[in-house]
């Protein structure tokens, strides 16, 4: 029993069956991502002007997310690249250009990686009366009411990266020392050093820019990690096909090329995912 | 008739008897429809089963008869809609009365009570603000607020005067609620972090149940509260028997 | 008839918990509010709960003499090694919508036993800070439910959203040693063996608790406690 | 290229080679049926999860009934079975949930939330879609199988997790999730673990939809047979098709949606905790900020094109059944293709008639009642097509047909019953009450079930080579038909006097209500007398499978091509290539002998 139209196109439809699997799946990653965008237009309109949870504009280190934006671009020409090699039967060309296809995509993660790690060590202290306070704190920073000073922060930073305090029950915080964030404009290096105390009645919460810091990180860390996510399974499949997946090239080589070039639509979705969350989430 | 027929609940709001008479329309009509369908089915059965017809007419119906119905179908509901259902719900969330014309009440649910609160004599509300909610100060109302002192704070028995419309301000503390007296054929949401006005004008007294209509919890179905219509002078006994909340917001604590 | 039941519940309490070092001596004292508290507040029962008559809240619950009734007395610190929890479970009991008794000790790892004696659900909502939360439903007549708690934790609070003025206190103590005080703001602890204590007494609406050292030498030693009411 | 010739002459002439094949299909068993890839396997995999999931949901309708029909009294046997089920599996779960055999409030809401769940995503989608679809669609269009055969079944499997994660959730601590099938935040982030099971299981019966839907969708356009072109599909196959991309594109904002509410309680996001969110007395921690009504949304955007999925395909099934034993071609086929497409097109633009009370302005309401109201012209069109189907025929009453008459009245009901509840005014009194109640059960359950259940009596002879007991069949369809009406009829009622749905206690808490909640008690009767009429089915399913009347391969003299297949097919579905050389129900055609003239034949 053989399937048909697994590697020659049918007649009427002009298609081979994994490339019409390709694109319905793609266009329920379109909505899956369109319900995500949705969600980040909802959230930033229904933002507060003032306050703590104001949306943060140009909080993102944009230069490295062009840099980040061009790597992806630049996989998403190599794995045109790739899948032409196999076109024009040149298994060597396609292997070096899926190999840096590949890594290009690892440099993307390990960059995305950094810039949340950036985020995870960064503190707000919001106040009661409404301002916050963001900066950097050391776990010993942290002084509770009873005992000694605990790894309190990434403890609960597991759970739910917030702090209980201020007139709550569960507020256990005598006081925080945090180091503030230079105010725009001024000189960077001064500032960083004068760490300021505050009082735990004083403090409402305080969380990490986490996903749980304020609904713009919510966001920010939702899209880019199911993207990462696809990225990452991105890579796995590229990387089935360039290592054990090349077999198939000495059998079938049409439907190697075929699984290639779904392998790439895939790809290039992904990056077009990017080239939508760039501007939205570092620009605007 | 028919709706009398099903077991509807008496109606005591203004704009009752408008949307029963609009269930009553669409109660017959869907029952022309389906008596319409049934007796062709029915007979269908019976003539073409078969025993008594043994050959198939491979044409089947020919005429239009079922097109014209269809369309009679749709002009019908289009006349539901554009002449009932449309002007209706305009009628209940564009023409809001005036505040001063009507009894404004605010009310904050909560698992599972409905706390409601009356502006008091100057007929201000005080100001409320999440921060300030403790054990003490369940709703969070500003003590400092010289407005809210007057206010009056009770839970789960609303008392509203005859002849007056009442404008509710909804909200909820935790999580989604419904308020619904079925008697004012009013039903609505109460979403927490949402205001929403709503109203209606009771032309009958005496006691009305208000129910949840959302799932709100394991006491969801004990959120029972009531609505009182008094005539306006035994409102305004009520009323004056009534100490003010001050910043305490009615909580036990 | 609350009283009553509590007096009650609270001796059989401390009766249980207290044998296993009948050795020594023992704390006895009175802890008494200095000043007027603020009024306590009529609660309005709804109907199903009409059995019981008008009732207030009973936050500050103070004889004649100036005794705090409603006073966890416990050892905070002192003693050499932990005792093990009692087999007995402790018991709070709704009923007539209001929980009885309004203030509870129960230790570290003992069970307790939460009953509903109403023909009206009530919910127990507990909101520790230390230990697990729960929030468990009792719709019928004679549901029981078992908790333990597993971190001292001074008080964990009950209370019910079906009945907001529904409200009781559990201290959550390490050691067998803890007393309620009663009506007349009398409190005793039996049986400690010798040795120099930290003794604390918290009450749910007055902050911080208070503490003192006593040294216990065979023999009953006194300790009173004053506490000032709120808004004096 | 070794594997390929192996397979295409598997049958191996020479005695050296025997040995080796027999040992070959022993180890094969697993892969043959466990983890198989033909689709007629995976459609039975689909057909007996959905059957168990559909029972057990059942089941925890029937000990809900009871606590409705006698609120707080013991459930007599059953009650403490389950209490100590619970007890064994999670320590005082048991106590919690179902002390002495009564049930609580919580465990109520846990029944409620899982009866909808189970019945929704594990037993009808299963059901209609995975194994109708899968076991029909391909024989239907003369395919030798799914156009991927591996996704097919990693489809499944998505599914079995999914259902095994929904199952365990009953036994974590605080049991199961109680917020309702909808899940509506704040409740769902506020509630206990099993909610955080819930949305791991829907993850998966997501994943497993979506897997299927590309699948299907890339069948029906790829596999056709020769011949078989878009206007000679059977109604079936358009139905599958549009069932499919509903799924697809319907499918992914709720898993969005699930994301973000796994987020809100993993991780402390706020997407749909608003700021000023008061948690047992005491101002959250959340950052705030998000919107509880974003939830509604987004669940709503698949809740209603699901509604769809469920019944789609039971229409369907109706339509086969009805057009074979008629013995006449369908009345208006075109019209009905075309109605099943602007359904599924107009099923995503009605989602907020679920919202109505949410505090919705003029024109947004406008608008879907406009929609709402318009999307019931296909419904009736669909309808009266069926209907008419029947004028002229020459009327077989065996058991598919029975069921297959009894869906088109009970639908109707169902369809009518919905116009009061299109108008936004209207629901200012019906809402969340049990006439909602009773109309969405008139569409799912004595609806699309009953067009499932003409399905398997009509399909089953197919599958098995094998009839089902035609006396017992009319038992099971006068039993659930009057059942379903004894159910489901005074919840109208019950809905007109005002009783809300979701009350634990039936609502003897109101006095409005005791006029009307008399009625629970006979209501429960009914559905546990629905549960004896099931027996004589489960009976007859499986030992017909040994016992029942052997027939020929197209016992019905039907037309459509999977009756030009052995029963049961083999891998490959048929023996040559079939080809399609006219439309699906040539029934009754003037000058030909036979009163049935079948897709694939030439003359």
């Amino acid at each position: 029993m053989d399937i048909p139209y697994t590697v020659l196109p049918r007649k009427d439809t002009g298609l081979w069956n994994a490339k019409v699997g390709i694109w319905l799946f793609l266009a329920s990653e379109v909505m899956l991502f369109g319900a995500l965008f949705s969600t980040y237009i909802l959230l930033r309109v229904n933002s507060p002007e003032t306050g703590a949870l104001k949306w943060p504009h140009h909080l993102l280190n944009v230069p490295i997310g062009t840099f980040n934006t061009g790597v992806l671009i630049f996989s998403s020409i190599t794995v045109i690249l790739a899948w032409a090699s196999l076109v024009l039967k040149n298994l060597k060309a396609f292997k070096w250009w899926m190999g840096i296809t590949i890594l290009c995509g690892l440099a993307f993660l390990g960059i995305k990686s950094r810039e949340y790690y950036q985020k995870f060590t960064h503190y707000g202290v919001f106040l009661r009366d409404g301002t916050v306070i963001t900066g950097h704190m050391k776990n010993e920073d942290v002084k509770l009411k009873e005992g000694e000073v605990t790894r309190y922060i990434s403890n609960l930073q597991v759970v739910n990266g917030v702090v209980n305090a201020g007139p709550m029950k569960g507020s256990e915080i005598e006081h925080v020392m945090i180091a503030p964030d230079a105010p725009a404009g001024h000189g960077h290096e001064a500032a960083e050093h004068k760490a300021e105390k505050i009082e735990g009645k004083d403090i409402a919460r305080i969380a990490s820019y986490g996903p749980w810091y304020s609904p713009y990180f919510a966001i920010y860390f939702t899209l880019t990690g199911l993207h990462a996510i696809h990225v990452f399974g991105g890579m796995v499949v590229n990387t089935f096909m360039w290592g054990p997946g090349t077999k198939m090239y000495f059998t079938n080589p049409q439907r190697f090329t075929n699984r290639v070039e779904v392998a790439g639509l895939f790809w290039h979705f992904v990056d077009l995912v990017w080239i939508f969350l760039f501007p939205v989430l570092y620009l605007l | 008739m028919i709706n009398k027929y099903l077991g509807i609940i008496e109606n005591a709001s203004k704009h009752g008897p408008a949307i029963d008479g609009m269930l009553e329309a669409v109660h017959w009509f869907m029952l022309a429809l389906f008596i319409g369908w049934t007796a062709f089915f029915i007979y269908t059965l019976l003539r073409f089963r078969r025993s008594k017809s043994p050959k198939a007419d491979y044409v089947g119906v020919t005429s239009h008869n079922s097109t014209y119905a269809e369309i009679l179908v749709g002009i019908i509901e289009a006349i539901l809609l554009i002449c009932f259902a449309f002007p209706l719900w305009g009628k209940q969330v564009n023409e809001f009365p005036q505040e001063k014309d009507a009894t404004v009440v605010r009310i904050i649910a909560e698992q599972f009570a409905w706390n409601i609160r009356y502006p008091g004599a100057d007929a201000e509300f005080g100001k409320q603000d999440i921060n300030l909610v403790s054990s003490e100060n369940p709703l969070g109302c500003d003590p400092n607020d010289a407005k809210g002192k007057d206010d009056i704070a009770v839970l789960n028995e609303m008392h509203v005067p005859l002849g007056k419309p009442v404008i509710i301000f909804l909200s909820s503390k935790d999580v989604i609620h419904s308020f619904c007296v079925r008697q004012m054929r009013m039903t609505q949401d109460a979403i927490p972090g949402m205001v929403i006005p709503l109203w209606f004008e009771p032309i009958k007294t005496g006691k009305f149940e208000i129910a949840c209509a959302q799932l709100c919890g394991m006491g969801h179905y004990k959120m029972r509260g009531l609505l009182i219509v008094d005539s306006p002078a035994d409102y305004d006994k009520w009323l004056k028997a009534q100490a003010p909340a001050g910043s305490g917001g009615g909580g036990y604590d | 008839m609350s009283t009553k039941t509590f007096l009650s519940i609270a001796s059989a309490t401390l009766l249980f918990a207290a044998p296993v070092f009948a050795a020594g001596g023992g704390i006895a004292g009175k802890v008494t509010l200095s000043g007027k508290p603020p009024a306590e507040k009529p609660i309005k029962f709804l109907p199903e709960c009409k059995a019981h008559g008008d009732a207030t809240t009973t936050h500050y619950v103070v004889d004649a003499s100036g005794g705090l009734a409603n006073v966890l007395v416990y050892v905070k610190s002192g003693l050499a090694q932990k005792a093990a929890a009692p087999t007995e479970a402790a018991v709070i009991d709704q009923s007539c919508c209001l929980y009885h008794p309004y203030v509870l000790g129960v230790q570290v790892g003992q069970k307790l036993v939460i009953q509903n004696s109403d023909d009206t659900m009530h919910n127990v909502n507990a909101t520790p800070s230390k230990n697990e939360g729960f929030n468990i439903p009792q719709a019928t007549k004679g549901t029981k439910n078992e908790k333990t708690f597993a971190k001292p934790e001074v008080f964990v609070k009950l209370s019910c959203n079906v009945h907001p003025w529904m409200f009781a206190y559990v201290g959550v103590v390490e050691n067998p040693y803890f007393a309620v005080t009663g009506a007349d703001g009398s409190f005793k602890i039996p049986g400690l063996p010798d040795g120099e204590y930290v003794l604390a007494a918290a009450h749910p609406k007055i902050q911080p608790e208070q503490t003192a050292k006593v040294k216990v030498a065979g023999g009953e030693v006194k300790q009173d406690f004053t506490f000032k009411a709120p808004g004096n | 290229m070794e594997a390929t010739v192996h397979d295409q002459h598997g049958h191996a002439t020479d005695h050296a080679h025997d040995a080796h094949h027999e040992e070959h299909k022993e180890l094969s068993f697993f892969w043959k049926y466990i983890f198989a890839t033909d689709h007629k396997v995976i459609g039975m995999q689909y057909l007996f999860t959905g059957l168990i999931f559909l029972l057990f949901g059942f089941c925890l309708m029937m000990m809900m009934r009871w606590q409705l029909a006698y609120p707080g009294k013991p459930m007599p046997v059953v009650g403490n079975l389950v209490c100590s089920a619970l007890n064994m599996a999670c320590k005082g779960l048991g106590d919690e949930s179902m002390q002495g055999g009564v049930m609580s409030p919580a465990f109520y809401n846990s029944l409620g939330a899982m009866h909808g769940t189970i019945m929704i995503f594990l037993g009808v989608v299963p059901l209609a879609f995975g194994a109708f679809g899968n076991f029909v669609v391909p024989l239907q269009i003369g395919a030798v199988d799914m156009a991927f055969p591996r996704i097919n079944a990693a489809s499944y499997w998505s599914l079995f997790v999914g259902g095994i994660v929904m199952f365990v959730s009953f036994f974590v601590p605080g049991g199961a999730a109680s917020s309702g099938w909808t899940s509506y935040s704040p409740l769902a982030g506020i509630a206990t673990t099993g909610q955080t099971l819930w949305l791991v299981g829907m993850i998966f019966l997501i994943t497993s939809s979506l897997l299927g839907a590309v699948n299907f969708i890339t069948t029906i356009i790829q596999l056709r047979a020769p011949g078989m072109t878009w206007m000679r599909l059977p109604f079936f196959v358009w139905a599958q098709f549009v069932t499919g991309f509903l799924l697809l594109l319907a499918f992914p904002p709720l898993e969005a949606a699930g994301v973000m509410q796994l987020m809100d309680r993993l991780a402390g996001t706020s997407f749909f905790l608003p700021s000023g969110l008061v948690v047992t007395g005491m101002p959250s921690v959340v950052s705030g900020g998000g919107s509880p009504l974003l939830w509604q949304h987004l669940f709503w955007f698949l809740g209603h094109p699901e509604v769809y999925v469920l019944i789609l395909p039971a229409m369907g099934i109706v339509c086969e059944v009805i057009a074979c034993n008629t013995r006449k071609p369908i009345w208006g086929y075109r019209s009905l293709v075309f109605s099943v497409l602007f359904l599924g097109f107009l099923s995503f633009v009605v989602w907020a008639h679920h919202m109505y009370m949410t505090g919705m302005g003029q024109k947004i309401s406008t608008f879907f009642q406009t929609t709402t109201v318009i999307i019931s012209v296909p419904s009736v069109i669909i309808l009266s097509a069926l209907f008419i189907s029947l004028w002229g025929g020459s009327i077989r009453f065996n058991t598919p047909m029975l069921f297959a008459l009894g869906f088109l009245p009970m639908f109707g009901i169902g369809g009518l019953t919905g116009l009061p509840l299109a108008f936004n005014a209207i629901d200012l009194y019906l809402h969340d009450s049990y006439y909602v109640i009773a109309h969405f059960h008139y569409v799912v359950a004595p609806g699309t079930l009953f067009g499932l259940f003409a399905g398997i009596y009509h399909w089953y002879p197919k599958a098995t080579g094998r009839m089902m007991n035609e006396c017992w069949g009319k038992v099971h369809f006068w039993g659930s038909f009057v059942c379903m009406n004894g159910i489901f009829m005074p919840m109208f009622l019950q809905g007109m006097a005002g009783v809300g749905r979701r009350w634990y206690d039936g609502g003897q808490t109101y006095e409005f209500a005791q006029g009307v909640i008399h009625s629970n008690v006979g209501i429960s009767m009914s559905a546990w007398a629905l549960a004896l009429f099931q027996i004589p089915f489960i009976i007859n399913f499986f030992w017909s499978i040994r016992h029942g009347k052997k027939v020929s391969d197209n016992p019905w003299e039907a037309t459509t091509i999977e009756w030009a297949a052995p029963s049961p097919p083999p891998h490959g579905n048929f023996v040559e290539t079939p080809e399609a050389y006219r439309g699906p129900y040539e029934y009754s055609v003037p000058g030909h002998p036979k009163d049935f003239t079948p897709q694939s034949q030439t003359a």
